[in-house]
């Protein structure tokens, strides 16, 4: 599909929203931060591979954001079990 | 139709922006939780319902996901803040205060 | 969605039929045809699913599947969908001030409702609302990180000021 | 491949480059698998654009889900998580003068 320049701005606004949380996550001072860029990180993604469907135009690669979010979950709240620590 | 979807995509895409700017400017890691979910969150679901008002014949994936990015996004990030409690971050305070019922952890 | 036809009072069967029914929409969603086969195969998978799920599966019995909740459902979506689009006005302002106007702190609030399924709901709905984050649900109190605290707050006024209008409508669909 | 692509693909390889050398730097192990779940979540989009969705569709699942999950739980279960700046660990590290706060 051919792109409108409103659609090429929104592109180009999700690619800076991406940079600056790759940026969180390259400074992020302390790992619980870099966890939490993960995670906000893991969402846009999700949005991202929607957008990227319909730049695409087929509704396989739908698909691979609903197995993405669901599996992105896991991972995270596997990370956060982590964190707490062996039930102390 | 398009003027409207591209709007609505504009609009997503700008908070999924101002999300990214709150996890980058915010002092502490509590903030930033609550920055980075609030927006993006609102953000992914804008996105959604402009790609769903381009293509209308695949609003019931796409239903699914929105429903799925508003029910995991928030558990997420409460489970992470809970996990940072439990293994005893401080939260950030601009002045010590009284305010509020604080809980020593 | 709901199952009008099922108002039976300990509850076991309507849930079951509200799961089965959740797990059947759930697969023509994300199969997207109503072909009878596609039909007949999504209830034979959502009726196994259902039987083998349903003895360790809790979380639904705090649901009240009577046909008078439907009323309280459909307000309390349109309170969240408001508060959602609120908090992040609140946010983006917060954001894009340049001195960053907070004063955070962890604050507890209380909360009336029994079961995990609403706490759960109610959890969410604080965690995407102005300024909110829930931390920790312990008992009946919920461990909240408030972005900006007025002075001199209490207990009854927190509880007042962040969970009462999610209650008053959640208290109609979940125990 | 169009302009807009070729703009996203130098996008992704920067992200997948830039988290998988700080897997590399970074010292404290949750950061690392963060970091690469961060790693995979860039391929799979990179196999969208390449119009591969069955292979970003595994990748998703088992970089995303599977490995971020049994990294985890095996970190979880040696002990090997530490927040930094609390308990009464000494950064030994920030010590030394070098860049990085994590223990």
């Amino acid at each position: 599909m051919t792109l409108t320049l409103l659609e090429i701005i929104a592109l180009a606004i999700l690619g800076i929203a991406v940079l600056l949380s790759l940026l969180r996550l390259l400074l992020g001072p302390a790992a619980p931060d870099r966890v939490v860029a993960a995670d906000t990180l893991s969402v846009i993604t999700t949005s991202g591979l929607v957008v990227l469907a319909a730049l695409l135009g087929s509704p396989l690669y739908l698909d691979v954001a609903l197995i993405y979010g669901t599996l992105a979950f896991v991972g995270v709240v596997a990370i956060a079990r982590a964190i707490e620590g062996n039930g102390s | 139709m398009r003027l409207l979807a591209d709007i609505v995509l504009l609009v997503g895409a700008a908070f999924t922006l101002l999300g990214a700017l709150g996890l980058l400017r915010m002092p502490d890691v509590y903030n930033r939780i609550q920055a980075g979910t609030k927006a993006v969150t609102l953000g992914a679901l804008s996105l959604i319902l402009g790609i769903g008002l381009l293509y209308p014949q695949w609003w019931s994936k796409l239903l699914v996901i929105a429903l799925l990015i508003l029910v995991t996004n928030p558990l997420g990030s409460s489970t992470i803040a809970r996990a940072l409690l439990i293994a005893g971050v401080k939260p950030w305070t601009k002045t010590p205060t009284t305010a509020g019922k604080e809980r020593e952890s | 969605m709901k199952t009008p036809a099922n108002e039976a009072t300990d509850g076991t069967l309507a849930h079951g039929v509200f799961l089965f029914l959740l797990l059947f929409t759930l697969w023509l969603l994300l199969t997207g045809s109503i072909d009878p086969a596609e039909l007949i195969a999504g209830a034979m998978v959502a009726l196994a699913v259902t039987l083998i799920s349903r003895p360790h599966l809790n979380i639904f019995t705090g649901l009240r599947l009577t046909p008078g909740a439907i009323l309280p459902f459909l307000s309390y979506l349109g309170l969240f969908l408001v508060e959602l689009i609120r908090a992040n006005l609140d946010m983006a302002r917060r954001v894009l001030t340049p001195s960053l106007p907070l004063q955070p702190a962890l604050v507890e609030v209380k909360t009336e409702l029994q079961s995990p399924l609403g706490r759960l709901i109610l959890a969410n709905s604080i965690t995407l609302t102005p300024g909110t984050l829930t931390v920790d649900v312990l008992e009946d109190r919920l461990v909240i990180h408030w972005v900006e605290v007025p002075p001199g707050l209490t207990i009854e006024d927190a509880t007042r000021s962040i969970t009462s209008k999610f209650e008053r409508h959640l208290k109609g669909f979940v125990k | 491949m169009t302009q807009i692509e070729l703009w996203m693909v130098m996008l992704l390889a920067l992200m997948v480059l830039s988290a998988a050398v700080m897997v590399l730097l970074v010292k404290n192990h949750i950061a690392a698998v963060a970091a690469a779940s961060v790693v995979s979540l860039g391929l799979a989009l990179l196999f969208v654009l390449m119009r591969a969705p069955d292979v970003a569709m595994t990748e998703a699942a088992v970089g995303a889900g599977l490995s971020s999950l049994i990294l985890a739980l095996a970190l979880r279960r040696l002990g090997l998580w530490r927040v930094d700046g609390v308990k009464t660990q000494v950064n030994l590290i920030k010590a030394k003068g070098e860049g990085h706060q994590d223990a």
